[in-house]
């Protein structure tokens, strides 16, 4: 079971991508939807017997490496946490294969796009699983992997080519930092094995590495790998051009999973960065800047799934700043919700983008909400949850996250208080935008267009029911376990708290407002978005041009591209450029030919001294004689 | 004698020489000529790769002993002698080597055409010179294989070669020998002052360190060009362009190797202090060589001169695994240049796949190749990752490694290394899209046909060795976990002897 | 005693003399049959010189130990081979004469005659026989232009050279009373300190023969001496001759004068430094293969002085395999030039050796041994010459020459190389087809060089019983 | 006393006459001055004692060889109008290293010394009385030096093997030998003519190449004396030197 | 001063040789005066060898010197052969035309 929900969706992918040609498109993808339906069954059943049944196991399978004290397997770690993320994953992941069976019914390479989404659950089940950082690792690089695949699925497009490479090369950056880590790691545990780690804490937190504590800097390193897996501001700029690939992609990987393996990480680690205090509140200030600062782009932003990416960024700075103050349940719970909800929005995203024809710009888009009523409705339910309306599942884990980080200390929790709360009231505020932009007003697509809006097949809408669900009752059904009064027995040992840390008590204490304050400010931007769009269409173009600087900052995404094109790729391809045309043409390899035109050279003066007359000769004989001579008679060279 | 029972590494060695030597009998019309040399060369390849087996399996992994050792008396009153032996370190270089020569004679079935009957004597005999070197244990036999391996490279290179191929063919030649001369002089010195050429007693030479220093710059000078390192790398993109395709794998896949090898046969264990005082210089010019040629990689036009300065760059992570002087970090060097020899090689025998269809390796003229090779594809994509060092490829297990160990030795030495990670990715993921993904931009690109039955067997051991090194690499540390454990353990014996004195 | 010691010249002489007879007297062209002749005559020498008893003849004039003897195999190989590459060559030259055979084989006597010299009378006598000999056969060719010039260069230079000798002959005699080596070896060692006249002396001795052996600076005359004489004319040039000169130098040097070790070192030190750089650096330039062949013939003795330079009995024994091998090989590589001829016309330029690797396959793979070796590249012969007489550098700590040969010896793989690039890389006319002699000539010494390495044994032990005949 | 003075005289005109032979424009005066050189020479032996080698060098040298050198500088017919005036370019360096090596040899020589036991390591003590010069010396040359003396005689072959092959035209077609029929039967048809100066040498066999054109006269050398020193076409001068062998 | 010792020999010899060696590098006329010069050379060298003779009252030297006198003799007639060969094919003896081999 526990072995089968990893390596089923592997065989998956294996049956359809090796073999895909061989047994034809149909029969590719439903192996792998089999293959997913199996690992969810198996998932969700572990999911009841570890997380529920309280039975922790890890499977080991075989020895991995063991170099001079190095030594790892490869084996499945089935703690609470693993379990959750399992029974999220692969029930996501199957809805998502299952949705894909339709929205990609038209494609020229089914099994291809079916193995690649197998390989990635795969990997991220590897990823969740992992018992050591190398294991993790593997699982960490191998979804990066398939989400290049996945994101550059539509390799002819120049675009999609772009952004897969970006996405691979950005989340390297966060890479090189989980390697070092890792490394140090090895030096200060002697291990990289979860379980030895967690035991050397205690004797790790004397150790200082370079002047600063050692779990520090490790819980630093960390903490910037998982930046550029989740997309943490800085390393966040791939994720918008993700949305490149197919949409169950940005539903699988950019909302639900892969994005949310920094967390998980974060989550796992929770024994060491505990005991790493600059760093939570490092993490806090990155993630309650990202919360922020993802909404406030999400705002302006005119493509449906950058909207919902940049809205996912937002959400993981969330579930960071919940770690930074270290309630890692409430990240982990936020995790869960979102997983669903986020999923669901991408989805029916998908869906409207199906049925208009493959348009993707909400400028283009309107009037449509009576023609795909089904999708329309799991829509509100996705942004409802997001926008943290009480009672879907949004509601419990966001305000959970936020009261946490009222009840954090120091600056940065306040920090991240007031930055959840503002992002609470713009994310509200986009979702709403988008919803009305896209479905309400007049329709501003063309007739064409228009007249092939249809609802999407049931193979599409099923496993948007089945993520509504989720997106309705998971908050509500698992708050107590996951962050409620249940939550010591429920994480069983497997999200640690060190003893000075309160966090999970004085989330429930806060002062009254501040639970109800999410959903203030949530329907606050509700009720904005709907006076600026849906009744006074006229304000967001004024609002823009009052402040025009500030909108084309916004636009552009606080010019973060920019930044990078300028400060790292073009002096890079620069710098490539000269050390290539003058670094090794001309100096490195000018020396080795220099020397031998300077050999030449010599060689023909040399030469020239040949001159041909004996006379010369003679001289050049006697030359050498009374040199000799002089040396004995004079002592020269003695 | 040996684990054996015969003389297996004399026999390994001097077989693709009596290959070679009845292809050079080889009469008759010329086709007729062509593909009795190439059957010939492949049976002598595979025999040998056959009988190379037996290490696989005969290999005691418990002792750090040369095993498998071959004595006999050469020049005696020279103190020299005819050693052969592997021990764990160089045992699965004599692997590759017979791994990848039939590979690389399975790729040259059809790409060469003219004077097959030489090329294929040419190969067999670079193999015998690539399998001595690494089995021998006499420093002269060693040096006469290092050398040796020259001759047919430069034949090979100037003969079957691309437009520049002279200008690449000498700088190889005199690069290399320039380099391979001035370490002749320290094989010299250290002769003079054993009495004998024959290695493990060399180990037991306590060496001034001020006479360190000089040996260790003169070998330094050889194995610096060959691995290469920064800044006398430059040879290597030019013969790697101009080489034909098989000569690029072997030279990527064995030869670079020699280098990394010297420096573990000779530096280390001979020089400990030496070593130590110039690990600094070797990380500083390894982390250049790492980000410099890596970002030079990002500037090429050339496919096989982008996949020239990665391994520039690959090897460079090797040098710091090896002067790390811990067991990660020379652990993770030795896998790190089988993964290279195989990961590199089959990148090479990509780029020949479209070269033999297109004859140009011009990034910018592809583009769309998925759409019509998607076997082709998906092989490349493998390679593509296991160069990046993507965990569960071979790539990653080495890199890892080196990473680790690196740190120890030096954070800031990990992070150059590291670094690579990031512009590894950028000029192959770049090579990569250009290349295979995009739309078909020409028309005869439009008609390329997918990888022959030939092409599919040469390239499905090195798949399935990337795989396994990179999921079970287990199989393969645990030949020299041994051995880098008895090198480090001496390493540091001899660096505490001299402090134990000077306290 | 004396004249049985003496039966190798003698015999030698004999054949000579009975040749020359039967070459004259009948009225056709008997030049293959003196030919046959003397190659049996050499044949028989050195199976004498084998037989040889070991002893002094003539008052100390004529020594003859395993030195010589290990010395006169060479120079009667190097003869014999020589004669052989010349048959042909001069049938097709129109150059048939039956008196070039009667001149190898008297410069032959000559050589053994130096290789066996005790005695400055004897050395002068023995190199002034080899060096008329060969002023003929350089200007051979007497109709062509080159080959006149050669030898009239060779000749002047050369005789200027004798005068040089003999003028330092005469002061070491004043200075010491005597000829005799042994007897001048006995008058230094009784001498305080290095006396002016004797070591001046000794500089003109060894200018003269490092004129012999071409090391520079009195290797002027080499480059235009090989270009100009006819092809086996040069390959013999560079072959036995030099072997002789410097088995003189050697026991020149190691001989009466070994006491005066650290006066003699400087000036070899400096010729060998000399010749390795010239020979490494004026070769790149040439386009001529017989020139190039000058230079690199340079820069080897270059090479095998650097192990006389040394002076420890390691670096004599470097030395001695180092001509030996040099020997074999050179003849090789000159058995290459000696067949190109295209269309009956004998070639001499690098380029025309273009596309040898496809026309004739055994021919370049021979040159490309002969090349390689002479560059240095295991696992041929040539590499084992450097690799001795640097050990002997390395071991005496003569690092300066060490260096030096090596990066040298790495300048001059280029030139070497280039021949083969020529051959393998270019494309060209396929040459006339090579007569047998050749053939015999080609498949033997590359042989020899490329399995040099299986069997170094006999070799090293000739040459160990050589070197402690000589310092004993 | 007498003994000296002759020494110096001998000495100074061999000097003299060794200075001419380098210096003398013409060859043939060379060779004279060379002659004169070898007399004196001969005489400085004569005072040394050593009264064979005097001979020798009379008979031998002066007799065979310097007279060879006399026919050959006639025989090959020299234009001497071209030949060139001076020393070579590089003549200061030059001379300085003749001085510094004169001046070296000078040095050695005045503080020449024997080495302690020359006289016991002698081989060939001169006899005391009682022998003549001659003599003794063929008392060595036929017993201890027979080697040698064989040895020389080799050379001697040699040079006469190398003479001949080089110079001895054998058969030329165009050589002109007797033939006594023709010589009888020959009409009015065959008769001398005068043949110009150096025309005739083309049918020794002497095939002359137009000589290479001479270097162009620096700007400093006045102009008549370029004229005379490399006319071309200057025949009187011809005659006055070249004709001498008609 | 009057009385002639080894010293005065030796140093006509000495004058003698280096004008035979002016003759042979600083001269532009012909090849023959080379080869005169080389006689001069030869000259000097037995002048010494007589000179030690008697110094020393030993033999040797003026054997020597017989033996240098017989080869010279052989000398020239190879070097006087060689040349008329090279006037008959160049039709000069100058000594700055016997340069066509060079480099």
């Amino acid at each position: 079971m526990f072995v089968g929900a990893v390596f089923l969706p592997l065989l998956g992918s294996i049956i359809a991508g090796l073999f895909g040609r061989l047994i034809g498109d149909r029969a590719a993808q439903w192996a792998t939807v089999i293959c997913m339906a199996l690992a969810a069954f198996c998932g969700l059943s572990s999911f009841a017997q570890v997380a529920w049944g309280h039975a922790p196991a890890t499977v080991e399978i075989v020895t991995w490496l063991d170099v001079g004290g190095l030594q790892f397997s490869w084996a499945l770690r089935y703690d609470t946490l693993s379990v959750v993320m399992v029974g999220m994953v692969t029930l996501a992941s199957t809805m998502i294969h299952l949705y894909s069976v339709g929205y990609m019914s038209h494609d020229a390479t089914i099994p291809r796009f079916f193995s690649y989404l197998s390989l990635f659950t795969f990997m991220m089940l590897m990823l969740v699983t992992a018992d050591n950082l190398v294991q993790l690792f593997f699982g960490w690089e191998g979804i990066g992997l398939a989400s290049y695949l996945l994101i550059g699925y539509w390799y002819e497009k120049e675009s999609a080519n772009r952004a897969a490479m970006k996405a691979f090369i950005v989340n390297r950056v966060g890479d090189l930092f989980f390697m070092l880590g890792m490394a140090l790691t090895f030096w200060t545990f002697g291990s990289v094995e979860f379980g030895t780690i967690f035991q050397g804490i205690e004797a790790a937190q004397q150790v200082t590495f370079a002047g600063y504590p050692v779990l520090e800097v490790i819980a630093l390193l960390l903490f910037l790998g998982a930046m550029g897996k989740s997309a943490q501001i800085g390393l966040h700029t791939w994720l918008p051009d993700a949305m490149e690939g197919p949409t169950p992609v940005s539903a699988l990987i950019h909302a639900a999973t892969l994005v949310t393996a920094g967390v998980f990480l974060m989550a796992r680690m929770s024994p060491v960065i505990e005991y790493a205090p600059n760093v939570l509140g490092f993490i806090t200030v990155i993630g309650a800047t990202t919360a922020l600062f993802a909404a406030s782009v999400g705002m302006v932003q005119n493509d449906i799934k950058r909207v919902i990416a940049y809205s996912t960024c937002s959400q993981l700075g969330y579930m960071f700043f919940a770690i930074g103050v270290g309630a890692y349940q409430a990240a982990v719970f936020h995790l869960f919700t979102h997983a669903f909800f986020k999923a669901l929005l991408f989805l029916s995203a998908g869906s409207v983008i199906h049925a208009m024809s493959d348009e993707q710009d909400i400028r283009k888009m309107g009037g449509i909400w009576k023609k795909i009523p089904i999708t329309y409705a799991m829509f509100w339910i996705g942004s409802l949850a997001l926008a943290g309306v009480p009672y879907f599942a949004g509601y419990y884990s966001k305000d959970f996250v936020l009261e946490a980080a009222f009840a954090g200390h120091g600056w940065t929790a306040k920090y991240a208080f007031i930055c959840g709360i503002l992002a609470a009231f713009l994310t509200a505020f986009y979702s709403w935008r988008l919803i009305i932009m896209t479905f309400h007003g007049k329709p501003r697509a063309d007739h064409h267009t228009m007249e092939h809006v249809h609802e999407s097949p049931a193979v599409m809408l099923i496993p948007l029911f089945v993520l509504a669900l989720g997106a309705l009752f998971t908050g509500a059904y698992f708050a107590e376990d996951f962050v409620g009064h249940h939550w010591q027995a429920f994480w069983n040992g497997s999200i640690v708290n060190a003893p000075h840390n309160h966090i999970m008590h004085d989330a429930h204490e806060v002062p009254g407002w501040v639970p109800v304050a999410p959903t203030i400010v949530g329907v606050l931007g509700i009720a904005l978005a709907y006076l600026c769009y849906m009744f006074v269409p006229s304000i967001p173009g004024k609002v823009a041009a009052a402040v025009p600087g500030l909108y084309r900052f916004l636009l552009n995404k606080w010019y973060f591209d920019e930044l990078y094109d300028r400060i790292f790729v073009q002096p890079a391809r620069r710098l490539a450029q000269v050390l290539w045309k003058t670094g090794d043409v001309k100096i490195i390899d000018g020396m080795p030919n220099g020397a031998a035109r300077l050999t030449v050279q010599a060689s023909g003066r040399m030469v020239r001294l040949q001159s041909g007359r004996v006379a010369n000769y003679a001289f050049a004989m006697i030359i050498g004689l009374v040199l000799f001579v002089s040396i004995f008679l004079f002592g020269v060279g003695r | 004698m040996n684990a054996a029972g015969f003389p297996l590494l004399s026999l390994l060695t001097f077989l693709p020489l009596l290959g070679a030597g009845i292809l050079l009998f080889v009469r008759g019309e010329e086709q007729a000529v062509a593909a009795n040399a190439r059957w010939t060369a492949l049976w002598t390849s595979l025999i040998t790769f056959g009988l190379s087996l037996i290490l696989w399996f005969q290999f005691d992994k418990t002792t750090a002993d040369f095993q498998f050792v071959e004595r006999l008396d050469w020049m005696p009153e020279f103190g020299l002698g005819y050693h052969m032996g592997v021990d764990g370190i160089s045992v699965l270089f004599v692997l590759l080597s017979t791994a990848l020569t039939p590979l690389c004679i399975l790729s040259s079935w059809e790409a060469i055409q003219s004077r097959v009957r030489e090329y294929m004597i040419a190969f067999l005999v670079l193999e015998t010179m690539m399998i001595g070197m690494f089995s021998s244990l006499d420093m002269v036999m060693f040096y006469i294989f290092f050398e040796g391996v020259l001759i047919p490279m430069f034949l090979i290179i100037g003969v079957w070669g691309g437009a520049r191929r002279v200008y690449a063919a000498y700088k190889l030649f005199l690069y290399t020998l320039l380099g391979s001369l001035l370490m002749l002089l320290a094989l010299l010195a250290l002769w003079y002052a054993a009495g004998t050429t024959y290695i493990p007693a060399l180990f037991e030479l306590r060496i001034a360190p001020h006479v360190q220093v000089w040996l260790f710059l003169a070998f330094f000078a050889s194995f610096a060009v060959k691995v290469p390192m920064w800044p006398v790398h430059t040879w290597l993109p030019d013969a790697h362009v101009e080489a034909p395709t098989a000569g690029s794998v072997i030279l990527a896949g064995v030869l670079l190797k020699m280098g990394a090898y010297g420096f573990l046969r000779f530096s280390l264990p001979l020089l400990p202090q030496a070593v130590e005082w110039f690990a600094p210089l070797i990380f500083a010019l390894s982390v250049i060589a790492v980000v410099y040629t890596s970002l030079v990689a990002l500037a090429q036009e050339d496919m096989k001169k982008l996949i020239a300065y990665s391994s520039v760059a690959h090897m460079g992570i090797v040098t710091i695994g090896i002067f790390t002087m811990n067991h990660q970090g020379i652990s993770g060097a030795i896998f790190q240049m089988l993964s290279h020899g195989v990961v590199s090689g089959a990148l090479f025998l990509c780029v020949g796949v479209l070269y033999d269809r297109v004859h140009s390796r011009e990034i910018l003229r592809y583009g769309g190749v998925a759409k019509i090779m998607p076997v082709y594809a998906a092989v490349f994509m493998l390679f593509t990752m296991g160069s990046v060092a993507l965990p569960g490829t071979a790539g990653f297990p080495g890199e890892f490694l080196v990473i680790v160990g690196a740190w120890h030795a030096n954070p800031w030495v990990a992070f150059g290394a590291a670094l690579g990670m990031i512009l590894g990715a950028a000029y192959m993921l770049w090579l990569y899209r250009r290349v295979i993904f995009s739309r078909i931009t020409r028309d005869d690109l439009r008609v390329l046909l997918d990888l022959s039955p030939r092409e599919v067997v040469t390239f499905a051991p090195l798949i399935v060795l990337t795989l396994w090194m990179g999921l079970y690499p287990s199989s393969f540390f645990s030949f020299f976990e041994v051995s880098v454990a008895a090198l480090v353990t001496r390493h540091e014996a001899a660096m505490a002897l001299p402090r134990l004195a000077g306290m | 005693m004396n004249w049985t010691l003496i039966l190798p010249e003698l015999a030698l002489a004999l054949v000579g003399l009975v040749a020359m007879v039967a070459g004259v007297l009948p009225k056709r062209d008997t030049t293959f049959g003196v030919s046959m002749g003397v190659l049996g005559g050499l044949l028989l020498a050195g199976v004498l010189v084998l037989a040889q008893p070991e002893g002094n003849a003539f008052g100390g004039q004529y020594v003859a130990d395993a030195f010589t003897r290990f010395m006169k195999l060479l120079v009667v190989a190097g003869a014999a081979l020589g004669l052989l590459l010349a048959i042909d060559w001069n049938a097709k030259e129109g150059l048939s004469k039956f008196e070039f055979p009667l001149l190898v084989l008297f410069s032959t006597i000559g050589m053994m005659i130096m290789v066996s010299a005790n005695d400055l009378i004897a050395l002068y006598m023995g190199l002034e026989l080899l060096s008329l000999s060969l002023y003929v056969i350089a200007a051979f060719n007497r109709d062509s232009e080159r080959s006149s010039e050669a030898g009239l260069k060779y000749f002047v230079l050369g005789a200027l050279a004798s005068g040089l000798l003999l003028y330092g002959s005469s002061l070491i005699y004043g200075f010491s009373g005597t000829t005799n080596f042994d007897r001048i070896a006995d008058a230094i060692s009784s001498a305080e300190g290095a006396p002016f006249g004797l070591v001046v002396g000794l500089v003109f001795v060894l200018a003269a023969l490092a004129f012999k052996v071409s090391a520079v600076p009195f290797h002027m005359w080499t480059p235009d001496v090989y270009e100009g004489a006819p092809t086996p004319v040069t390959a013999f040039f560079a072959s036995a001759p030099k072997v002789a000169a410097i088995a003189l130098l050697v026991r020149v040097a190691a001989g009466p004068f070994g006491d005066l070790v650290a006066q003699w070192q400087q000036v070899i030190v400096l010729c060998s430094l000399g010749s390795m750089i010239l020979g490494a650096l004026a070769a790149i330039g040439q386009k001529n293969i017989k020139r190039l062949m000058a230079y690199s013939s340079i820069g080897h003795v270059g090479y095998a002085l650097m192990g006389l330079a040394v002076g420890s009995e390691l670096g004599v024994r470097g030395l001695l395999l180092y001509m030996a091998i040099y020997l074999f090989t050179n003849v090789g590589a000159f058995a290459v030039l000696i067949a190109m001829r295209r269309k009956g016309r004998a070639l001499e330029g690098i380029d025309d050796l273009a596309g040898l690797g496809k026309t004739d396959p055994a021919m370049a793979l021979a040159m490309t041994l002969f090349m390689l070796s002479m560059a240095g590249i295991p696992p041929l012969a040539g590499f084992f010459g450097k690799l001795y007489v640097f050990l002997a550098a390395v071991q005496g700590g003569f690092w300066t020459l060490a260096v030096v040969g090596v990066l040298s010896s790495a300048v001059s793989a280029y030139y070497y190389l280039r021949v083969i690039k020529v051959m393998f890389f270019d494309s060209g006319e396929a040459l006339d087809p090579r007569p047998a002699s050749l053939s015999m000539v080609l498949a033997g010494t590359g042989l020899f060089t490329t399995f040099f390495f299986l069997f170094p044994a006999p070799f090293l032990a000739a040459a160990q019983a050589a070197v402690a005949a000589l310092l004993g | 006393m007498i003994a000296a003075l002759a020494f110096y005289v001998f000495a100074a005109i061999l000097i003299a006459s060794a200075v001419m032979v380098v210096t003398s424009r013409n060859p043939v005066h060379s060779v004279l001055f060379l002659i004169l050189a070898f007399f004196n020479a001969s005489a400085l032996f004569l005072l040394a004692g050593a009264e064979f080698l005097a001979m020798i060098l009379v008979i031998v040298y002066v007799g065979a060889v310097a007279v060879l050198f006399l026919f050959i500088v006639m025989m090959l017919d020299i234009d001497f109008s071209r030949l060139r005036e001076g020393f070579q370019r590089y003549a200061p360096i030059g001379a300085v290293i003749g001085a510094i090596l004169f001046l070296e040899l000078l040095f050695v020589f005045g503080s020449w010394q024997f080495a302690p036991e020359a006289n016991s390591l002698r081989m060939n003590a001169a006899p005391e009385t009682g022998i003549s010069n001659t003599a003794a010396l063929g008392q060595l040359i036929y017993t201890d030096y027979i080697f040698l003396f064989q040895v020389a005689g080799l050379i001697l072959l040699v040079a006469m093997i190398g003479a001949i092959v080089l110079t001895l035209r054998d058969k030329p077609a165009n050589s002109r030998r007797q033939d006594i029929a023709v010589q009888v039967a020959r009409g009015e048809a065959v008769t001398l003519t005068a043949v110009p100066p150096r025309k005739g040498l083309a049918e020794l066999g002497i095939v002359r190449r137009p000589l290479p054109a001479p270097p162009k006269p620096k700007a400093i050398h006045g102009h008549g004396h370029d004229d005379h020193g490399h006319g071309h076409d200057n025949h009187g001068h011809d005659d006055k030197h070249g004709g001498g062998h008609h | 001063m009057l009385t002639i010792g080894l010293g005065h020999y030796l140093t006509v010899s000495a004058i003698l040789f280096v004008l035979g060696i002016f003759g042979i590098f600083m001269n532009r006329k012909n090849v023959i005066v080379i080869l005169m010069s080389l006689e001069l050379i030869l000259l000097s060298v037995n002048l010494n060898m007589v000179a030690f003779s008697s110094a020393l009252q030993d033999l040797t030297g003026q054997i020597f010197a017989l033996f240098v006198l017989t080869v010279a003799a052989a000398e020239a007639a190879i070097g006087l052969a060689i040349l008329v060969i090279y006037f008959r094919n160049r039709g000069s003896i100058e000594v700055e035309d016997v340069s066509t081999l060079k480099g």
